[in-house]
């Protein structure tokens, strides 16, 4: 409990709330807190060479006493801080994450375990070809399953996030349009897009032309020809779109980009609505990326690590960056000899650990994936079908994986999508995706997933039912939400215009309040 | 599928709810020529014994059971069970990035935890939440350089990872930005005197690193005051911030680009790793990536939110400062954990092995006839050699004696095909070296 | 939050409290009533034999069609259950756990890590020798570690648990009285001795004859004296006691039995008080069994596994239990050919992968594990210290690893020490252990292990001494404690005299309030 | 060290607090001649990599690379790696005996399921929540049996377990317990009929076991008989429960005594294991073991508490049904976790796969020349093999080619040297059931 609240208050805070109920829960401190000279979690063997002087060796230029302020904690204070801290943290492994545009899905535990594999974990990215064939049949195998998937002709595995996905991509057609001997200056923009999508274009040299979208959320074909001047090189086009929809006339769009020189370019973050249903290959795209983070289940891990592989039609492979694994013999190797290549948008080999979850999670499946797509369209559509009576829709068209409703009926009652989402939190759920995409003025952005089982998605149903109930009645409890939380909403506004972005000794000294310090009992 | 929680009477039970007939239905906005009639030609469905089989059967076709002498940006070091008992819990493993912060407040405290150790190790003020790795660490330093010199050029020594490098010119070549390298003196240090006049007046930045690609650490007073003379930052890469341990930190430097892979994250072939910028308070909001920051609820009760987002891409879109988004967050908890383990003692000890591994077995390889140190710069736990003979060859015949030999510089540097990098750790045993030693003794005698 | 509340009454709830706050928490059913037929949450590689009809080759008398009542959950579903499950646990882990007599100390992790690796965790007990030397040398080099730690001559690992040791130690002594020509009659334990010692000599086939511990809580000598008759086989005794006391007058003891012709046994469930610092051997213990997921740091896992290895003088060595580790020319085997031998106690060689986890433990501290002795007994003392001023110690004598207090002073005001330990569980902590020792009424017994921290401990202090003042200044707060726990005090005299002990479909569809049923939504 | 969380200065002040000079002062009450003066000789103290060192050295003496056949009550099986995901969660791993409810419910919902599984698997009323093992809870059946029957004779068929009749010799002996045991047929099932009357007419309880030590099932529907006509218990034991998949459950006995390690828990050189005591209702006050009830709070929440302590030597000491105390917790949560992942499906299909496998290894075995199946009873995934010379001579052949053969019943049975007890599961590939059978062929036949 984070406030105080009178009797009724309490009542009314869990009243219908079935899934989750208040526990207690420990405190914790920063780790630099809990430092007393001369503790540490970690022992090392004994050197067994002479020992080297290290001030002689370095000389009073380089040598350093030790770092000033690092922590000094034991094994099991290191346990506990972190379990503690964990503790804080909602989770899918602990129930529904229905973030629309993030595909929270069930990763699979068995991953975690093949990507530590002695002989996986431990493989260096230079090390000689002969003694890292298992490392290369496995990235040459995700890029056949990928490639089959999504219907395209080559792929680079290098790119490790969707974002710079993108820019590889975006390198790829300019370098293409260059080979052609115009590189162009605009690429097109649906005003759904995400923001890595811009923002990826400028990096690549490239201007941003906004598109707008319809009033069905979709690209209007006629006003589109307009655009596709020649400075376009490209689309830039989200498909299923943010708002979850399949964009009807993809494959007219590519019709237009080709015939006027110009390519397709597909962000494949809504893989997760098409896989084993439809090839963004066979609809026209050039390029793409797949998020490997969102649509192959590799685990979020509080922000990251992900993999954005490119993939390409076979026009673009001269320019793939550098390296590319290559089969030959059933032998494998690494072919940096591509003198067209664009160079390279990572050190090594990208994020191979992520690459190796991926493809464990596609031999899962096989091809039935398809039913891992249909049961996240079929949520998706389930809980939009639910919510329909009590949220703007605002439009109307076939959801595919994620449904996106408006905040515009609570408002009326001061409600937005953030006091909503916020009070999920109290009903045990971690909130949808707020606030995007922007054509949408209070986004209700929600993607349930595959992984959700009709209880959850039930018990997801009764709780935003309930709020929308309670946005009516008793609207202050919505905006004041959450109640239940260690923590209540924090003053974002105080964080950003004095920033404190790390501990410092004086400061937190002071601020005795906030420290869950270790009071001196005085001894009887 | 195991993974799938449904039955099919509970599918057919929500399409009636749904008010469709079947699952097809939902699908009928994509044009009926583009949906697959037949099912994809995957491998699988294979069950989870099965997936470990195919594994580990890769995992036999790779390194283990050879002795390793490669580093060069990717260090393998100790690392505790304890680390990754501990990021394996589904609460760290399993949730996204904290925006919302009242149900996040586990990986956001971890994250400030994070800023605090980089910045504590670099000397610098403020580290950002991550980035990819140390090359696109480097590569936004110099694009946030240029945005706060509002000038063009940077100068890019020789002696700074070639592959980083790469990445730099990949990124640079679109945006106007001219990369000038310099090059090395017979030291291994930067030959700063080569950098001519003109080029310091227009340049953005310098970017060293120290220790260097050839493992020499660098004096980055004089640059940094020649620099800074010009109006330029100085911008330092740190590949192996292991060395910080007992190496003096960059604390001339207006930027410090880190690769920090070397602090509990396996080498796993390349990847995930950890990318860090760090930086002066008075740079950060022009500094790409996340931030958590300290703030206060209604009630007066300390916590963390993720901050200064008018940087970031999705609210400032075209005009943030990088298009980064995830980032390597998981892995900045395997370096905070691991640093917490080490703490102030274990991380100065941990280094100073380092440090007295590496000078033994440079020892060893210079006593060989033949062989030589070519550089004289002092050096943390890489070195070069030169042999008297193409690296290459002689790794060939160390390959066969279940040796991973020194990396060939004329992989990064033509004409250097007789140099190799060689790094020995804490965990490089003794005795490894001195056959490492000994087989080189022999190759090298043996002249065939 | 379990109870409705007045708003004062939640400030005082969480006045005070440092240690802990509530916090959001996932509600979740039994796994059975989750089961939807036809989910899994394991598939199997496809055979590579023919299939048998089952039915068929069985015939109807053994064939069976699949359990009934079996639940059918996917894998994303039992990893939720069990996650959620977890959350609702204290744990080591999270914080101290002060249980008296329980020794919770911190489980390192590597013990864990090293009791899976492949060859450790795969070997079939009944292998070949020649391809069990690594186990056995594991075997063999505790048995070595645990001599020397006690002093004693030869050792069992065989026993499973601290009782299955006395069992066996108390078969030892039979069969070594037999071997005497008479097996004699009784066996002493002083009444402060915990309750499997008496269930044990029951088993070993011998009377019970409780002595009574003086005002001191110690055996009284000359008391004692006259209790030692012929027909006294042996005197069972913790050493320190459950007191926390040493037992000072021990090798007197032993040397009035030795005397008589009987023999000492010591359970040494509270050898964390003498690791490194004193030996029961050398102070005239005949027979002792060590508690290895007590003094050895192997998790308690919510109740077991253990290990209870039973540890000898060198004339009670014939007897031993088969098999028996030895060691010749550095190889191992197991002895089976023992005459004398006492027999079996389990099957197989006792807990294995318990006995691995203690090796790993007492490498890792070497003759080093004096200091976690000495923390343990320091840890003690400072918290008795601190609380001596707010609780009634009964036996006012030097404690060692652990202290007990009594509930007399709290009493008056109508809290009793399971109130007391009740509200601990509000301020973020485990209770102690209540009710235990008998000798003392209303007994607190607090043990905090090394593996506290000076910061713990005082949390630790601050906690007992604010619910100390709220036992004067408001009994009802403590008495109806805890109040932030997910479910409040449960009604065990119900759940004894109706015993409901497995879930059953019907009874269960009945309970419609306890149960998180999924509703069915009517669609719109 | 690194497990202690304690400076030197902080043992300083907590013992200035506690008012001592020196630590030595708290140990004063050990008279000084028995305080060590001199550090324990024990190996150590080692870092954790030398720990894993060690560990993973002895692991290599072990078995690794060896197909084996053994099984006699322990068994290699499919084991998923959620399930020790979900175990090593330090919520479970490192909590104690849920005596305090409240924060403790995750244990005592996972003991409940934990017991209404074992009830379901054996047709059951009601199950306990551990014993140490299979042998023990065949042990603490029996004493169970006479405290019921207030008898004092138990006869023990000879195709129980050898170990386990072992253990309750150990145990009976003392408690003025007999134990008469009986033969078996050339079926390999029971000889009922060798019983006596006069034994029957004083037995508390018949004891059997179901698939026995040979691997056949027993008829329990006739022995039931006749133990009820005389007033004795039936009890069955069960050492391979995955057979309950298929195989019908023993509700015609009193009493179950189960090791459930066969459901996902290694075999770890025999232990720890998981025994179970499974009974009717009306006999559970006289079942020893942990009981968690389901109960409600005063504000009606479900939750789950111990129950029925007062049959716990911690209420009832010297009267209690068992010394037990500590039991297998953490194991009984790996079984239940293990058996909700495969559910009646799975189980079915596991168990279906083991009766194929074994069958297709006995018809392996039956073609080999001068080998025979001695026993006509129907088997589940053992059996025994006769072959024409002792099987301990084969097996040293066996083992040159990395192959753990047959277990020589002549440990157990004297006389039987040529008999060898085989276990096939899903894991043994049908390429190594071939593989041994080429090699008992080649063996047999070169007669040396
Ligand atoms: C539609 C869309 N595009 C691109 C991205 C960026 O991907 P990443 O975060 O991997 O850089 C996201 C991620 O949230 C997304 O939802
Ligand atoms: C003093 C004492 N003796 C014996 C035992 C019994 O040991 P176990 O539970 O391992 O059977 C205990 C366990 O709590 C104990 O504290």
């Amino acid at each position: 409990m984070n406030q105080k609240h009178s009797t009724t208050d309490l009542e009314a805070i869990s009243n219908g709330v079935r899934k989750a109920r208040g526990h207690v829960n420990q405190n914790e401190g920063l780790i630099f807190e809990k430092s007393v000279t001369g503790k540490r979690g970690i022992e090392l063997p004994p050197l067994d060479v002479p020992a080297i002087d290290a001030v002689k060796e370095l000389g009073a230029e380089f040598a350093r006493g030790g770092v000033e302020g690092f922590p000094e904690v034991s094994e099991i204070e290191v346990i506990r801080h972190f379990t503690r801290l964990s503790t804080w943290n909602y989770a899918i492994d602990l129930g529904m994450y229905p973030l629309g545009s993030c595909t929270m899905k069930y990763n699979p535990r068995v991953n975690e375990f093949v990507a530590r594999l002695d002989g996986l974990a431990t493989e260096h990215p230079l090390q000689p070809g002969e003694v890292s064939q298992g490392c290369l049949r496995i990235m040459h195998d995700l890029e056949k399953c990928l490639l089959e998937i999504t219907g395209m002709n080559a792929a680079s595995l290098e790119p490790v996030a969707g974002a710079q996905g993108e820019l590889t991509g975006l390198l790829l057609i300019r370098a293409y349009l260059e080979s052609k001997g115009n590189a162009r200056k605009k690429v097109l923009i649906p005003d759904s897009a995400h923001g890595t999508n811009p923002a990826s274009v400028v990096i690549a040299g490239y201007e941003v032309e906004n598109i707008k979208s319809n009033e069905r959320g979709q690209i209007d074909i006629e006003h589109f020809r307009q655009f596709v001047t020649e400075d376009v090189a490209a689309l830039m086009i989200t498909n299923p779109s943010t708002l979850g929809v399949y964009e009807e006339n993809i494959a007219e769009i590519a019709a237009i980009l080709h015939e006027r020189g110009a390519l397709l370019y597909m962000d494949g973050a809504n893989m997760n609505a098409l896989a084993g249903v439809t090839r963004p290959g066979d609809f026209g795209v050039d390029v793409m990326h797949l998020n490997l983070h969102k649509t192959f289940s590799t685990p979020h891990g509080g922000g990251g690590p992900g993999a954005g592989p490119v993939l390409i039609k076979k026009i673009l492979e001269p320019f793939l960056p550098v390296p590319v694994v290559r089969e030959h013999d059933r032998k494998f190797a690494l072919d940096f000899n591509r003198p067209q290549s664009i160079g390279r948008v990572r050190a090594y080999c990208g994020n191979f650990g992520v690459l190796l979850r991926a493809l464990a999670y596609t031999l899962a499946y096989g091809p039935g994936i398809r039913q891992a797509t249909e049961d996240a369209v079929l949520n998706a559509n389930y809980i939009r079908k639910h919510l329909e009576d009590s949220y703007d829709l605002p439009y109307n068209l076939p959801s595919m994986h994620e449904v996106v409703f408006s905040d515009a009926r609570q408002k009326k009652r001061g409600v937005n999508t953030m006091d909503i989402a916020k009070r999920l939190i109290d009903y045990g759920f971690h909130p949808y995706t707020t606030a995007f995409p922007l054509i949408v003025p209070g986004a209700l952005m929600i993607e349930p997933t595959e992984s959700e089982s009709k209880e959850e998605c039930d018990l997801f149903i009764d709780a935003m039912r309930a709020i929308a109930a309670e946005a009516e009645a008793n609207p202050e409890l919505v905006k004041t939400a959450p109640h239940t939380t260690r923590v209540g909403r924090l003053d974002e506004v105080a964080a950003a215009r004095k920033p404190i972005l790390r501990w410092k000794p004086r400061q937190h000294l002071d601020a005795t309040p906030h420290k869950i310090a270790t009071t001196v009992i005085p001894t009887a | 599928m195991r993974y799938l929680p449904k039955s099919q009477s509970e599918r057919r039970e929500m399409l009636n709810a749904i008010g469709v007939k079947s699952i097809e239905t939902l699908f009928e906005t994509i044009p009926a020529k583009y949906r697959l009639r037949e099912p994809l030609k995957l491998p699988g469905p294979l069950s989870e014994m099965e997936i470990i089989d195919y594994f580990k059967a890769r995992a036999a076709e790779n390194s283990r059971g050879y002795t390793s002498f490669l580093g060069a940006g990717v260090y393998q070091h100790v690392r505790s069970v304890v680390t990754d008992a501990l990021v394996q819990r589904g609460e760290f493993l399993t949730s996204y990035t904290p925006y919302q912060a009242e149900i996040s407040q586990g990986t956001l405290q971890a994250i400030f935890e994070f800023q605090t150790l980089m910045s504590q190790l670099t000397g610098q003020e403020v580290a950002n939440a991550s980035m990819y790795d140390g090359s696109t660490a480097l590569t936004e330093s110099v694009l946030m350089a240029e945005r706060l010199t509002r000038r063009h050029r940077v100068l890019v020594a020789r002696t700074v990872h070639p592959e980083y490098r790469h990445v730099l010119a990949t990124y640079a070549k679109h945006l106007g930005i001219e990369v000038e390298e310099f090059g090395f003196a017979p030291s291994g240090q930067i030959d700063a005197a080569s950098i001519p006049g003109s080029s310091w007046k227009e340049a953005a930045a310098v970017v060293v690193q120290s220790p260097n690609f050839f493992g020499v650490l660098e004096s980055l007073g004089p640059i940094a005051e020649t620099a800074h003379a010009n109006g330029a930052l100085l911008i330092d890469c740190i590949t192996e911030p292991l060395a910080l341990g007992i190496i003096k930190p960059p604390e001339e430097a207006d930027i410090v680009a880190l690769e920090a892979q070397t602090f509990g994250v396996p080498p796993s072939y390349g990847g995930p790793f950890v990318g860090v910028i760090a930086t002066r308070d008075k740079f950060v909001r022009q500094m790409p990536g996340r931030l958590a920051g300290e703030t206060t609820d209604a009630a007066g009760r300390r916590g963390f939110c993720l901050t200064l987002a008018t940087r970031e891409q999705h609210i400032r879109r075209e005009k943030a400062t990088s298009n980064i988004c995830t980032n390597e967050a998981l892995y900045a908890l395997v370096v905070t954990i691991h640093l917490c383990l080490l703490g102030k003692d274990g991380l100065r000890e941990l280094a100073a092995q380092n440090l007295s591994k590496a000078h033994f077995a440079r020892d060893a390889m210079k006593q060989i006839p033949g062989v030589a140190l070519p550089f004289s710069g002092k050096t943390f736990n890489e070195f070069v050699v030169e042999f008297p003979r193409p690296v290459r060859q002689i790794n060939g015949k160390l390959l066969a004696q279940k040796m991973i030999g020194p990396l060939a510089l004329d992989k990064y540097y033509p004409g250097q095909e007789k140099r190799g990098l060689i790094c020995v750790t804490e965990l490089t045993p003794r005795a490894e070296i001195e056959r490492l030693a000994a087989a080189v003794k022999g190759i090298v005698q043996s002249g065939s």
